[in-house]
């Protein structure tokens, strides 16, 4: 089964992580805000690096200070030897990863789990992002932009204008905001979910065969799946579950899914590092 | 680190444990590295796998029959160390006899299985039905049977609390298992767990392991409630080392049974505290969640003798 | 910190346990503040001394004859603890009666008294001589049985691991205390702490103080030894927490029993989660070392309501 | 009893610490080498400061990264309301106070302890100190300097002379070094240990009134000690204890001393942090 069509048993039952990961050590060479909420963070390794948008890396402190678990974040970009992540500072290992200057070590594990999925060569695709579930949607739209026949709709939804990294944008995304606060002179922004900002656009209505590719809060998942079903588009989304090891050993990060393999109605626990963190929204048992 | 003076082992040659030659005393310990199968193709500079020069792998704890777990969140991190609830997911006897181990196998995975059950003629079956499928393999060196894992309600936790219970499931494992390694796997939540320790031994292990988790608790300071849906989780990683390393002495010095040392150990200085100590092995468990190749970076600092 | 809308108490107000009203519910932990006498002078600003807003401080224990204590070091900091033995070292009861207990009384230092011994009658004796002695003092708000002090060779150590026992020597103490509370100190290091409270509770204690030291051993790579004479130690400090809060939590569900949280408390948010839990009041002790103004600070952080 | 006479019963009876001592927080604005081995710590606070020669604080890390236990340091300045120290990184605590940037919060309790006594108006006075117990006796040296009527030889002892703070120490030391390695062009050192340098004095035998006060290595001070004794000299010393609280509470820091009043060869466990770290050296029953 190819990940280009929608799945018909669980996808999660399938294949292995898209390349070998490697466990290193890496240097920050920046670590800049990129807007109000969040930072970019540049890490050059000793050899050249590459990813699937969708992927993600478990990144660490170095030496004593290490954090007991590693954490989570989706690849942003990726040019030869230097890697870089969009975060938002939330608690501990984030503060700690804010702390880090220029020349500084880093521990890397990735890249990891399982990227979003190819469309068909010219398949619609409409990309939903809220806040930190921007980088993996930004990076699969820096990889397709210009290459895939189809249609690329992409919506980014944040707080308001100084949350929005606009200079990473470019002017391929549909903005929404929760408060048009601080939009830039020559910016636009549309009131309102990022959701509800696709659901308004009427011409996205027009065909079946659409591609989502969600990533973002849970509601917002949530409410991109529903859309999606409603529309008769598949939809994959990128989930975010805490975890512990980033590599499918701990059984920490698991999220329950459809599994008719085991009879009709069984959810199973899928592991989200390996098993995702893309999955079909079709195949989520969300317990709402 | 240079290495001190009175440390004289390579500890990625062969030593015998019982009746089994393992090719190494660097071990990653069980529910840390799932079983053994994942992280083959992982890559690290110096190293050909996370495997290298590591002295087996205890596999995730294998159960009668396959468990879901525990509902999410399964894990906290708190100041140097971190709480699990994972609840003994696992695929289930069957399913890991069928295909698990066979993988194993032909993979060149040194192996230890580990094995929960609830009542010791459970231990005894599936230590049985282990060795009848395993005819031949060379890979296979041992069970460690845990005795332990405070996350389960109508198991572990209680059960291997009382060295009668003990030394009965040692006695049932035991009785299948003349040629590998036979392990088990000691709770730190005991008043006395060198009396545990001294059950095992005379029911037949060749070792004990200790520690497994300590029972912990972490409150949301938001809600006002256990982080953890089934409130108390398994404490390990850094912040349990200390207490690791006096279950292991208590153990060597009272009960005088083999121990392999387990808790807290992230890097070559940790593991020569337990060796110090007189463990004859050691496992990784927390560290290996970090970074697949922790037991193999230390196998390879502590080989540089 | 913003306080969680689940708190709505302010520890600072008076509060009663057992036959006595206490100042506060922020106290210091034995052995980690001395005999309350300390730190007096000492200045911070926003502060009129360590003492403002403290609910007690539980003096040093003491026991009938004054202790040397054990060979140095005695202290080690690991990982987010440290491992403490002292071994008691304190002035004996008589010194402490004569000169202490006076002093703390003329200062006005809310006080809860430490006792240990060996035998339910010491703790008798002691009792009611500290209540013959402290006639008229107002500032004395209790006794602290302390029965678990890992580090006394003779004394503590299995000593309060056995219920009897703990009902024994609570017994003997209350017989003598009508009107003061009496707190009996616990281990951790046991498998049923509940079932420490639950036969704490029966014989007439108003709460029990959870958790003393947890042990623990480090071991100096440099010889291979363990780093303190007596090889273990006790734990302590932030590493220790989440064993803390689940022993609190354990008592408090099972045995429905008062309890006075103590274990790795360094903040207000710390001291929150035992409160979540259920505890009546906290306790400060490695963090005190550090800075005799902790629980002062934390007292007047959560008094913010 | 006065500090100015030697004590017929133990000093470590008497009196309490010399000054309240305070809990604050400073803020680094200095953290440099001062020598191959030593770094100076400057710290400003609030509002003025001020210490006697000996006494010490302890130093460590504000918020989250805060060490179980705080670091004694001796002071070696103060001036209105800057603190400094001199420090020589050996573990995993001056680790992180070496790691300290201008700017940095530091969490300080000091002054604590009892500080050297003050000599007689014309006692001659002999300084002896190796490595980091220098900044104790530098800092009585710049005290006494120009005041103190009596003779003042001061020593000190170092590895090399790269590991000299030349420029701190001015020209009133005497330095003896275990190798005459890196000893800048100029500056003059005797090989050898500083206490045989300070037997090697034969002018200083003159006197028996002479009080020694020495602060380094257990063997200089026992050396001292020694020496100090064989000529009649009284001999204070500044111990280095490991240290839990620094200010009396613990009893992580014993020491043991003679104690007279306890019977004949009494010896108790006196408190290092708050009944010395200045011990008068015919107080302490060594354990060799
Ligand atoms: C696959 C994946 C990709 C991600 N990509 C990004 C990204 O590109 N940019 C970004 O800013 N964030 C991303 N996140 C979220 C990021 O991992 C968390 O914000 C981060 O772990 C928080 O750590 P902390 O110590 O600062 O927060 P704390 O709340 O102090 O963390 C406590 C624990 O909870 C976990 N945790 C907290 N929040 C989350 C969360 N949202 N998801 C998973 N675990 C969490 C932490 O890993 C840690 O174990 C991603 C998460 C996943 C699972
Ligand atoms: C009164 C006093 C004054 C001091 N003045 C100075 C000074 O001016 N400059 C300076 O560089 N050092 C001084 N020291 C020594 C300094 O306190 C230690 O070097 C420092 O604590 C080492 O901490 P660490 O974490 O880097 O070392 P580690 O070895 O990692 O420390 C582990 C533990 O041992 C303790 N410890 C280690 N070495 C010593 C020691 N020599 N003395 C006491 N405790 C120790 C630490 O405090 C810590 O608790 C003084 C010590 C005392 C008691
Ligand atoms: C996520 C996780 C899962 C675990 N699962 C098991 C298990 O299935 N069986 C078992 O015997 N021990 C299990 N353990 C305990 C470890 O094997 C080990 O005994 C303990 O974590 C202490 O070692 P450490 O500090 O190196 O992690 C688990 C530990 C963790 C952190
Ligand atoms: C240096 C030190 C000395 C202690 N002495 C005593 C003691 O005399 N009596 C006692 O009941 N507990 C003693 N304790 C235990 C503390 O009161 C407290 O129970 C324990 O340290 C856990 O709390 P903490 O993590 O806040 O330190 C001592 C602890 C330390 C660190
Ligand atoms: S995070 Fe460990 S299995 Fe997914
Ligand atoms: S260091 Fe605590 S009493 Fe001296």
């Amino acid at each position: 089964m190819s990940l280009m069509q929608p799945p018909d048993g669980p996808r999660t039952m399938i294949d292995l992580p898209v390349m070998p990961a490697a466990s290193c050590e890496g240097v920050v060479v920046a670590n800049v805000p990129v807007s109000s909420g969040l930072l970019q963070l540049v890490v050059e390794f000793d050899s050249p690096v590459t990813f699937q948008p969708g992927q993600f890396a478990m990144l660490n402190l170095a030496g004593d200070s290490a954090l007991v678990f590693s954490r989570p974040f989706s690849i942003y970009e990726a040019k030869d030897r230097r890697m870089s992540f969009l975060y938002r500072v939330v608690g501990r290992g984030t503060r700690a990863l804010n702390a880090l200057e220029p020349g500084a070590a880093l521990v890397f594990l990735g890249p990891l789990g399982r990227p979003f999925p190819q469309p068909d060569p010219d398949q619609p695709v409409v990309l939903i992002a809220g806040g930190v579930g921007l980088p993996p949607l930004a990076a699969w739209l820096d990889r397709q932009a210009g290459r895939h026949a189809g249609e690329i709709d992409a919506f980014f939804g944040a707080r308001d204008g100084g949350d929005v990294p606009w200079d990473l944008l470019g002017d391929r995304w549909n903005i929404s905001l929760d408060s048009l606060k601080d939009l830039p002179a020559g910016r636009q922004g549309w009131q309102g979910l990022v959701t509800d900002l696709v659901a308004s656009r009427q011409d996205l209505g027009n065909r079946k065969d659409r591609m989502v590719l969600a990533c973002g809060p849970t509601p917002l998942l949530k409410a991109a799946s529903r859309l999606a079903s409603a529309r008769g588009w598949t939809c994959w989304l990128s989930l975010e579950e805490h975890m512990g090891c980033g590599y499918g050993v701990c059984k920490g990060c698991v999220v329950p899914v459809h599994d008719a393999s085991g009879g009709p109605g069984h959810v199973r626990n899928a592991t989200c590092c390996t098993e995702g963190p893309v999955f079909n929204a079709a195949d989520l048992a969300w317990q709402d | 680190m240079s290495l001190p003076g009175w440390w004289t082992i390579d500890p990625t040659e062969p030593f015998t444990l019982g009746p089994r030659q393992f090719p190494g005393r660097i071990w990653t310990a069980s529910g840390c590295f799932a079983y053994g199968l994942t992280g083959h193709e992982m890559k690290a500079e110096g190293f050909s796998s996370p495997y290298q020069g590591v002295g087996a792998v205890v596999t995730k704890t294998v159960t009668p029959q396959a468990r879901p777990g525990n509902p999410m969140p399964r894990l906290v991190e708190t100041n140097e160390g971190a709480l699990n609830s994972i609840g003994l997911e696992n695929v289930g006897f069957e399913e890991f006899l069928a295909k698990t181990l066979p993988a194993l196998e032909e993979m060149g995975v040194p192996t230890v299985v580990s094995l929960a059950a609830t009542r010791p003629e459970e231990f005894g079956d599936m230590v049985s039905r282990l060795h009848q499928a395993a005819v031949g393999f060379v890979h296979w060196h041992g069970v460690e049977i845990n005795l332990s894992c405070p996350n389960v309600a109508e198991g572990g936790h209680d059960f291997g609390r009382d060295p009668d219970t003990v030394a009965a499931c040692v006695r049932a494992a035991r009785e299948y298992l003349p040629d590998r390694a036979l392990l088990a796997k000691l709770t730190p939540n005991v008043t006395d767990i060198s009396g545990l320790a001294t059950a095992a031994a005379a029911a037949g292990v060749d070792a004990v392991s200790a520690i497994n988790t300590v029972v912990g608790l972490e409150v949301d300071l938001k809600s006002g409630r256990p982080v953890l849906p089934r409130r108390f989780g398994g404490y390990s990683g850094p912040a349990i080392r200390p207490i690791a390393l006096a279950k292991v002495d208590e153990i060597i010095t009272r009960a005088k049974v083999p121990v392999v040392g387990v808790g807290g150990i992230g890097n070559d200085r940790d593991a020569l505290k337990f060796f110090a100590l007189g463990a004859v092995a050691v496992q990784v468990g927390t560290a290996q969640m970090r970074d697949p190749f922790t037991a193999a970076r230390i196998a390879k600092d502590l080989a540089g003798v």
